[in-house]
């Protein structure tokens, strides 16, 4: 166990490594940042004392070299806009987008599950059909789409959700609808096909046999079956829900990551956008790493010796 | 002696990657045996005791841990380029599940022609005629040449298993579990017709079974294994008129018999066969040995002569 | 005689698929009594766990159903009961089943306690938590499971395959069913397992008066547990009868094949008798006898009519149009 | 008693599709105004159908005037292509290296596999947010950012199919019948996966539509002149409430498209391999 | 009048600044924030024009030809902490703001050679030569606290500013809210919020910010979309006001690439014929914009009489003719994507497609703000070059001094001056007038000077082709609110006069 908590967080930090060298990297080359730094009529003089100041003279490597030190201190620098530390900038954020995120998924799987049990339960019927029809839905229509929609119809037309905002449960529930319908479709496609496997397999007729009705059969010995191949992914999707989060915050104006992070790639505010992004990395590592653990606890079969 | 295999070992390490954890399956822990021409020599013993194992080394698709494979006297750990092709064109072989040993999505025709092309350039003609020879070998048409694998029942993807491993005429098919998936109508079909082949090609055959009345009709000699190891081999004849091996005596008394008036005994054996990563100390078939002295628990029994060409490894089981 | 523990009338069970009407049980009659053990064997695809099946009323949901017949136990037909009815009433309670693959008919993702006691909670046999866990306790001793109020918490994977097996037998006689139906119960066993299994299967019936339907493509466990013996080919029985009279004096042509094609432990380097062809599709059987392509005593009649059934002794019937020993 | 219907082919899908890849080829040739022909005197026309519309604009005109039936018809090539290219691309790139990844095993498995999660750990938009502001924001950049996005996707599938696949018996017999890796890799595995990457590459488009019109809500997609159904999208959210056309038929249009492929792909998956329900 | 303030109000922004402090402030959009707790020497009052604010009163002297501004600044002024506003203040923000590591702007105090503090409430600005823009800069200067400044530092203000403005700071949760607070010891006890809370939400998505309005979650909205304004204006117990912001759009040209067509005039002048810039407000912009000629009403230089070029595209095609160019001649022509004012992107689109149609065909392409940024700004260290038409904008303010926009875009690129920052004119004639305007402090002379460039500009369609001036409209719920728009330079977004009605 321990040894393979080593291993995954030994490829969890890999990855985050992996990540830094990359957004460090393409973000350098989009430009120099002293342009936005400094007012046009500096003195060259001071632009080049700037440069040395922030270590921008340096070859890139060398400067990706004091970056990473830095980060691991807990230094992104300060953001280039905003006059603050990026690394604050990004965690006062962070708690929003995560519990968004989390609020999405936690919709996706209470409309998978269901839907993916019913349709797998009543495969071919009409049920099977409505579920797969809706949760299609959610999978073709851009998530600021169904946001906009959703703030006209609920909002506007009959006043039943606040429009923005944070902090009450009802502000919550638009922005995770939109957020969570996307990945609706496919996790309800795992559900059905892992609880098709499941109802057709020997243990689910040795229930039957010996006399278990359909209800428990289903909700009880079924699907703790079926949600091993969900939970076994749910870490990916709340890395497509971190990413949706992008969108989604800029129409609910929830103060989330995504937003400051979109503004900052567009005022070239790297030291934002560099722990923005390894941030949420380093979440979805994390998120994964959890997922694999406590992955043990539904399956009794996994041991993480292997 | 065509194929010898000497103390040949296989462990498979437990966990990868990173950290490599310690620990490994000993699917084969130490076996020796020899076949030569002609002969059809049967691997038994419980699932999980290393029979498959022991066949893909032979087939080369897994290295062995420790151990040699000789094969007409070469070493085949040292061979490579020619050497090898020469040694895939004399061995070939027959695998348990006749729907997964054929790729779905190619033609007989290709399927059988695989072996041939991967050895030799032959005009079209030439090898039309040979699939159409071989599939002549094992009782199928040569319009099935055309058809795709799923066109056909079990019993016949099993002849086209076999057609293929003759095309290249092999000196020799190691046939795992060949007929284990089949019916039991139609099983009959194919062991007469291996055992047809074998004689008109002077074929030998190294052929894992579990299915020990098939094994004492088929083969003529044994190796039964327990738990990565040969406990008894010798010529068929003896070791199932006279098993010296207490496993082999076991496994024999336990086979339910078609006849309801001769049934085994309910008590032969006990227990389960154990772990191959952690296995018993001594004999490892100790724990489940009727006869099992403190001796047993202890030291590891000899490899010993038990008679003519018959040999086991068991403390009790002293001189011929 | 008295009424028998099951009885199966003319049960055509059909199989509604994409490409047509699987016919996999068609016209089947058989009865088993209280105490008996009944085998029933035949190739693959011959319609025997679809029998079996059909008596449970566990056909697959989406295609199967019973088209005909009726299947009594204790008087009452089966086939005419709602699903409601059968959970509640009959399965597990009176008539229970160990199913083909027994390795994989536990949870993999609940305790074995849990699973064992399910059927004492299904059936209110048993109530509370601390009563179900001393029932379970109780049955799984009897399948003689070495301490088993130390297991029960314990997952199926943590069991060997033996004993596993033995936990599904256990839920199967947990409430003291009347009929038990295994379906190949063996076959993917090791032999020194079987032996196990075959052992546990005998007890059963000796201590209650247990009627049970074994299922079997291998003839020697059928030899070995049976008292009588069904022979079933393309979703008919062929020949039924006492054990001892199948394996000695098989009538049916096809139940004489079967006992040529296999070798027999003792005999060696004899060629077996092989049957040619292949069993006919189900979706459309012939008219006639079904094993008439395959079949060496084959006429014309054979082709143009299904056999009657014929009673050749007592309890020995045959559907054959040329019943009787082998032409030597 | 047909109590399980056959599942008929997709018709409705397939023709949607059908008329979506004419009006890509087609493009502006097929539209009945100039999709950039702005006529600020015809701005706001809503649909044929409602009051007030006209049928020289079916579906009505946007801000500018311009014709929305024509756009949606241009932009039509903006989705195709770029899913063409995704689909080509990153597929067969991805396709690549998962196989290699499953099949060699090891060090090279292990490298790669490190790269897909590091691929995986950077959250698709927010790199090809940086990606497009480093290179500018057109169609070209899209293209890379999707192929950068999804490569992983296919390599990831691939390999667990491949790692199951190389395992099979047939693939044994291939190496005892003496054939070379070559041969393995494209007589026996290459042609098992192709199923599942046309049923990934149709279950893509939608995927690469919505991305799209994503990045393009965000200001770095596709940029005027050209056009893309996620543009007019996002252009049209700002007079939602006075032209509900203007934002609904770049809507519906992205949709029915997404649907389609999304049931032509389900269709696929079913009909090519129905034990493999699962992706 | 001078009741204590009570009650709170919520109101949604737009768009949101990134900094709250004076010696930092960089864009427009940092007023939104500044403006409310920060103050000036003179601001414009809500009819734009401009009165003494912390000034008490000021003039412009001259000492040996060189000038001298002369500043007695209020007493009783209070900054939210309690010390009192002296000249020493001033002086602080004086050498804040001229370091360029600091202030973004310190190009506009660089004609000031010394700050004198003659007492308390008494302080002179040395210039070494004149400088137009300071005085119509609002004197430039805020009034930031020394010693607060000093003993926090710069991150700490930044953290909580202290300012002398209507309203303090409580706390701020940046891309979401600012949280405010009526000032009771505001020294102007006639214009103050009379409401005690004040929070600012920002909602930058149209319709999630039209939406929270409507359901009543903000009473007080800003920038109204274009498209609802009509709407709103209807709406019963809505009450609306629009006007005009201080940006200023224009289209530029590459003028001094010698090869580019831009250089010939008449095909500026082509290009000014062939855009129907009226039609564009109306359809475009649903009338929210306000056609204005190199200068806005009511600025310096503003000039009745210039009449913007009158849409002909015949007109154009014949003038693009006699450039040379009969077929015309194809273009790059880069467009703002990024929503920095209502429907810029769709203004772009529509000017490039006439531009088209007249034979300057265009080849779009769309920005994004740091790449049209990047594109625009001098001094870089290279290309990227503009080379052929950009959509573009500059902040005239408001009341409006059109001389820092001219010095920025119309004066030709001068590294390291201050001159030509954004520009891509080439005209020693301009130069020199734009030199003379910036000496110029005379409010007369200033008006005339600019008057002339403003003509010399539009004859030459030089430093861009001036299009429109966006307006905003505002809209409050009118039972509930009681608001008194003020604007700050440049920017309406002031809450000088809020407060509830009963
Ligand atoms: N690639 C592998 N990695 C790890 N362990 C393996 C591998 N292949 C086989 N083993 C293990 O080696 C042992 C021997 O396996 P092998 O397949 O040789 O047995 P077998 O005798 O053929 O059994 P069966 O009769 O079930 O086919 C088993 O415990 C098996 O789990
Ligand atoms: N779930 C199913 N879907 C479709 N056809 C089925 C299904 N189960 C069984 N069949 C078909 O029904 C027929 C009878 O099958 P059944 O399972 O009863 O045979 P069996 O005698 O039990 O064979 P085996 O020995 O292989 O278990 C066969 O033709 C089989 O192909
Ligand atoms: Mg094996
Ligand atoms: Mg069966």
């Amino acid at each position: 166990m321990l040894l393979y908590i080593l291993k995954r967080v030994g490829q969890g930090l890999i990855s985050i490594v992996g990540a830094s060298i990359v957004i460090f990297f393409v973000s350098r080359l989009s430009g120099d940042p002293i342009v936005l730094l400094l007012p046009t009529e500096a003195p060259p003089a001071v632009v080049e004392q700037v440069r040395r100041d922030m270590g921008l003279a340096e070859p890139l490597w060398r400067q990706y070299l004091i970056f990473a030190g830095n980060a691991l201190t807990g230094d992104f620098g300060n953001s280039y806009r905003w006059q603050a530390p990026a690394l604050s900038l990004v965690l006062d954020r962070l708690p929003a987008t995560i519990y968004l995120a989390l609020a999405a998924l936690l919709f996706s799987i209470l409309l998978s599950v269901p839907f993916g049990v019913l349709s797998a339960v009543y495969r071919g019927s009409w049920i099977d059909t409505l579920g797969k029809g809706f949760a299609m839905l959610g999978q073709a229509m851009p998530n600021f789409w169904v946001g906009l929609l959703l703030i006209l119809v609920l909002a506007i037309g009959f006043n039943l959700l606040p429009a923005y905002g944070y902090g009450t449960p009802a502000h919550i529930i638009m922005p995770a609808i939109a957020l969570g319908w996307y990945p609706v479709a496919a996790q309800t496609r795992i559900v059905r096909s892992a609880m098709l496997d499941v109802l057709d397999s020997d243990y689910i007729r040795m229930g039957r046999a010996v006399g278990a009705s359909e209800r428990v059969l289903i909700w009880k010995y079924a699907l703790r079956n079926a949600a091993i191949p969900l939970v076994t992914i749910l870490g990916v999707y709340f890395a497509a829900m971190l990413g949706g989060a992008f969108v989604v915050e800029t129409i609910f104006a929830w103060p989330g990551v995504g937003r400051t992070v979109v503004e900052a790639v567009f005022s070239r505010d790297f030291p934002v956008v560099q722990a923005g992004v390894l941030l949420t990395s380093i979440l979805f590592v994390t998120s994964n790493l959890l997922v694999d653990l406590s992955y043990g606890l539904i399956d009794p079969r996994i041991r993480y010796d292997r | 002696m065509l194929l010898e295999v000497r103390d040949l070992k296989k462990h498979f390490p437990v966990g990868s990657g990173l950290l490599r954890a310690s620990g490994a399956v000993r699917a084969v822990d130490g076996v020796s045996f020899s076949v030569d021409v002609g002969e059809t020599f049967a691997l038994v013993g419980e699932s999980g005791c290393g029979k498959t194992t022991i066949a893909r080394m032979v087939l080369m698709l897994e290295r062995p841990t420790a151990g040699a494979i000789l094969f007409d006297g070469k070493d085949l750990a040292g061979m490579s380029g020619a050497g090898l092709k020469a040694y895939r064109r004399q061995v070939q072989a027959v695998f348990q599940d006749p729907y997964a040993s054929l790729n779905p999505r190619l033609r007989v025709r290709t399927i059988i022609a695989e072996p041939i092309l991967a050895h030799e350039r032959s005009g079209r003609a030439a090898l039309r005629r040979r699939v159409e020879e071989v599939l002549d070998v094992v009782g199928l048409p040569a319009a099935a040449a055309d058809l795709f694998p799923h066109e056909f029942s079990g019993g016949q993807r099993q002849r086209i298993a076999i057609a293929r491993a003759l095309a290249v005429n092999p000196r020799c098919i190691v046939l795992d579990e060949p007929i284990s998936a089949l019916d039991v109508s139609i099983r009959a079909q194919v062991l007469n017709l291996l055992a047809d082949i074998q004689e008109r090609f002077r074929l030998t055959y190294l052929i894992i079974a579990h299915d020990l009345a098939l094994v004492e009709h088929f083969s003529t000699r044994v190796g039964v294994m327990y738990l990565g190891n040969m406990v008894e081999a010798g010529p068929t004849d003896a070791v199932f008129d006279r098993p010296r091996h207490p496993y082999t005596q076991a496994l024999l008394a336990s086979v339910p018999r078609p006849d309801p008036d001769h049934q085994p005994p309910l008590d032969a054996i006990r227990g389960e066969i154990a772990s191959a990563m952690a296995p018993p100390s001594g004999c490892k078939f100790h724990p489940r040995c009727p006869r099992a002295i403190d001796r047993c628990a202890v030291e590891v029994p000899a490899w010993r002569s038990l008679g003519r060409d018959h040999a086991g490894a068991c403390h009790l089981a002293e001189g011929a | 005689m008295s009424q028998p523990l099951l009885r199966v009338e003319n049960l055509r069970t059909h199989l509604f698929l994409k490409r047509g009407v699987v016919k996999a049980v068609d016209g089947v009659n058989l009865h088993v009594d209280a105490g008996e053990t009944l085998g029933l064997v035949g190739e693959s695809g011959s319609g025997k766990s679809m029998t079996s099946l059909s008596i449970l009323r566990l056909l697959p949901r989406q295609s199967g159903r019973i088209v005909e017949g009726h299947i009594w136990v204790d008087g009452v037909d089966l086939a005419s009961l709602s699903e409601e009815e059968m959970a509640r009433d009959w399965r597990g309670r009176r008539v229970s089943m160990v199913s083909q693959d027994p390795m994989t008919s536990l949870n993999p993702v609940f305790t074995v306690g849990d699973q064992v006691g399910a059927p004492f909670r299904y059936h209110g046999l048993a109530h509370g938590a601390r009563a179900v866990r001393e029932a379970a306790v109780k049955v799984l001793r009897r399948v003689r499971i070495p301490s088993p109020e130390k297991r029960l918490d314990d997952y199926p994977h943590q069991f060997s395959g033996g004993m596993r097996q033995r936990v599904v037998a256990a839920m199967a006689i947990a409430c003291a069913p009347r009929l038990l139906i295994a379906d190949e119960p063996t076959s993917n066993l090791d032999v020194t397992i079987q032996v196990q299994m075959i052992a546990l299967f005998r007890e059963l019936q000796r201590d209650s008066g247990l009627g049970i339907i074994l299922i079997t493509h291998d003839l020697g466990v059928a030899a070995s547990i049976c008292q009588r013996v069904a022979v079933m080919y393309a979703g008919r029985i062929v020949e039924v009868g006492d054990v001892r009279t199948i394996y000695r004096s098989p009538a049916h042509p096809y139940t004489q094949a079967l006992l040529n094609a296999i070798p027999h432990l003792g005999q060696r380097r004899r060629r077996l008798h092989a049957i040619a062809g292949q069993p006919p599709s189900l979706i459309d059987p012939p008219v006639g006898c079904r094993f008439a392509a395959r079949c060496s005593r084959r006429t014309a009649q054979c082709d143009a009519e299904y056999p009657p059934e014929v009673e050749l002794a007592s309890g020995h019937k045959v559907a054959c149009w040329r019943p009787g020993p082998e032409a030597a | 008693m047909a109590r399980l219907r056959g599942r008929g082919l997709p018709w409705l899908s397939m023709l949607m599709l059908a008329i979506v890849i004419v009006a890509a080829i087609g493009g502006e040739a097929l539209a009945p105004h100039d999709p950039n022909g702005l006529d600020l005197g015809a701005a706001f026309r809503p649909p044929a159908w409602a009051e007030k519309g006209s049928w020289a604009y079916p579906l009505g005109t946007d801000n500018l005037g311009r014709d929305i039936l024509s756009r949606i018809i241009a932009g039509a090539r903006v989705s195709v292509v770029s899913a063409l290219y995704a689909i080509v691309f990153a597929g067969s790139i991805g396709g690549l290296i998962g196989m290699i990844s499953g099949y060699f095993g090891g060090i090279v498995d292990a490298v790669i596999m490190r790269l897909v999660d590091i691929q995986l750990s950077i959250p698709a938009l927010a790199l090809a947010l940086v990606i497009a502001a480093v290179f500018g924001a057109d169609f070209g950049t899209v293209i890379v950012v999707i192929i950068v996005t999804y490569w992983t996707w296919y390599a990831r599938i691939v390999r667990g199919e491949i790692l199951s696949l190389k395992e099979r018996e047939y693939v044994a017999l291939a190496k005892v019948a003496g054939c070379g890796t070559g041969t393995i890799f494209f007589r026996h595995l290459l042609p098992n996966i192709m199923n599942t990457l046309l049923v990934l590459s149709t279950l893509q488009v939608g995927q690469v539509i919505i991305f799209e019109a994503s990045l393009s809500f965000l200001g770095l997609g596709i940029q005027a002149p050209d056009v893309s159904w996620g543009l007019m999208l996002s252009d049209a959210r700002n007079y939602l409430t006075n032209a509900w056309w203007a934002i609904t038929m770049p809507g519906i249009a992205i949709m029915l498209t997404c649907l389609s492929a999304n049931m032509v792909g389900d269709w696929l998956r079913d009909t090519l391999d129905p034990k493999r329900r699962q992706l | 009048q001078s009741a204590p303030a009570r009650g709170s109000l919520t109101v949604a922004f737009a768009a949101e600044p990134t900094v709250m402090d004076p010696l930092k402030y960089s864009a427009g959009v940092d007023h939104y924030f500044m403006g409310q707790m920060f103050e000036q020497l003179v601001r414009p009052d809500p009819t734009l024009r401009s009165v003494n604010w912390l000034a008490e009163s000021w003039k412009v002297i001259e000492d040996n030809g060189k000038p001298i501004i002369d500043i007695h600044i209020r007493k009783g002024v209070k900054f939210h902490n309690g010390d009192p506003l002296t000249s020493a203040d001033f002086e602080f923000t004086f050498s804040k703001l001229r370091d360029p590591k600091i202030s973004r702007w310190s190009h506009l105090q660089a004609s000031v050679e010394r700050f004198e503090i003659v007492d308390d409430h008494h302080f002179r600005l040395h210039f070494k030569e004149g400088d137009g823009s300071y005085i119509s800069g609002q004197l430039q200067l805020w009034a930031v606290p020394k010693a607060y400044y000093e003993r926090v530092g710069e991150e700490g203000f930044a953290k909580a500013p202290v300012g002398t403005g209507p309203w303090k700071f409580v706390s701020r949760v940046v891309k979401d809210e600012l949280k405010l607070e009526a000032f009771d010891d505001y020294w102007n006890k006639e214009h103050r919020p009379t409401v005690k809370n004040l929070t600012i939400k920002i909602i930058p998505e149209d319709l999630t910010r039209v939406a929270a309005f409507k359901t009543g979650a903000v009473d007080w909205v800003d920038a109204v979309p274009l498209a609802m304004v009509e709407e709103f204006k209807k709406m019963p117990g809505v009450k609306t006001v629009s006007v005009v912001s201080g940006n200023n759009l224009f289209l530029d040209f590459n003028t001094d690439q010698p090869n580019s067509p831009f250089r010939d005039v008449r095909v500026r002048q082509a290009a000014a014929h062939a855009i129907d810039v009226n039609a564009i407000i109306k359809s475009v912009l649903f009338g929210q914009g306000e056609r204005y000629v190199e200068v806005g009403k009511g600025g310096i230089g503003y000039d009745p009489e210039l009449k913007p070029y009158p849409f002909d595209p015949k007109k154009a095609r014949e003038l693009l003719r006699q450039a040379g160019h009969p077929n015309g001649f194809e273009t790059p022509c880069y467009n703002l994507t990024t929503p920095r004012e209502p429907n810029v992107k769709e203004v772009g689109e529509a000017m490039f497609a006439y531009l088209t149609a007249a034979g300057i065909r265009c080849k779009v392409q769309g920005l994004e703000y740091g790449a049209w940024i990047n594109l625009m700004r001098r001094g870089r260290n290279g290309p990227p070059e503009m080379d052929g038409v950009i959509s573009m904008m500059w902040s005239q303010n408001l009341p409006g001094d059109p001389g820092t926009a001219w010095a920025g875009h119309l004066h030709s690129f001068v590294p390291g001056k201050g001159w030509g920052s954004y520009s891509f004119a080439q005209d020693a004639e301009a130069d020199a007038m734009v030199e003379q305007l910036k000496l110029t402090m005379d409010p007369q002379k200033r008006d005339e000077l600019a008057r002339k460039i403003a003509r010399y500009k539009h004859e030459k369609v030089l430093g861009g082709l001036t299009t429109y001036r966006p307006m905003i409209t505002l809209a409050w719920r009118d039972a509930k609110v009681d608001f008194k728009p003020w604007p700050y330079p440049g920017y309406w977004r002031g809450f000088q006069e809020i407060g509830l009605k009963q």
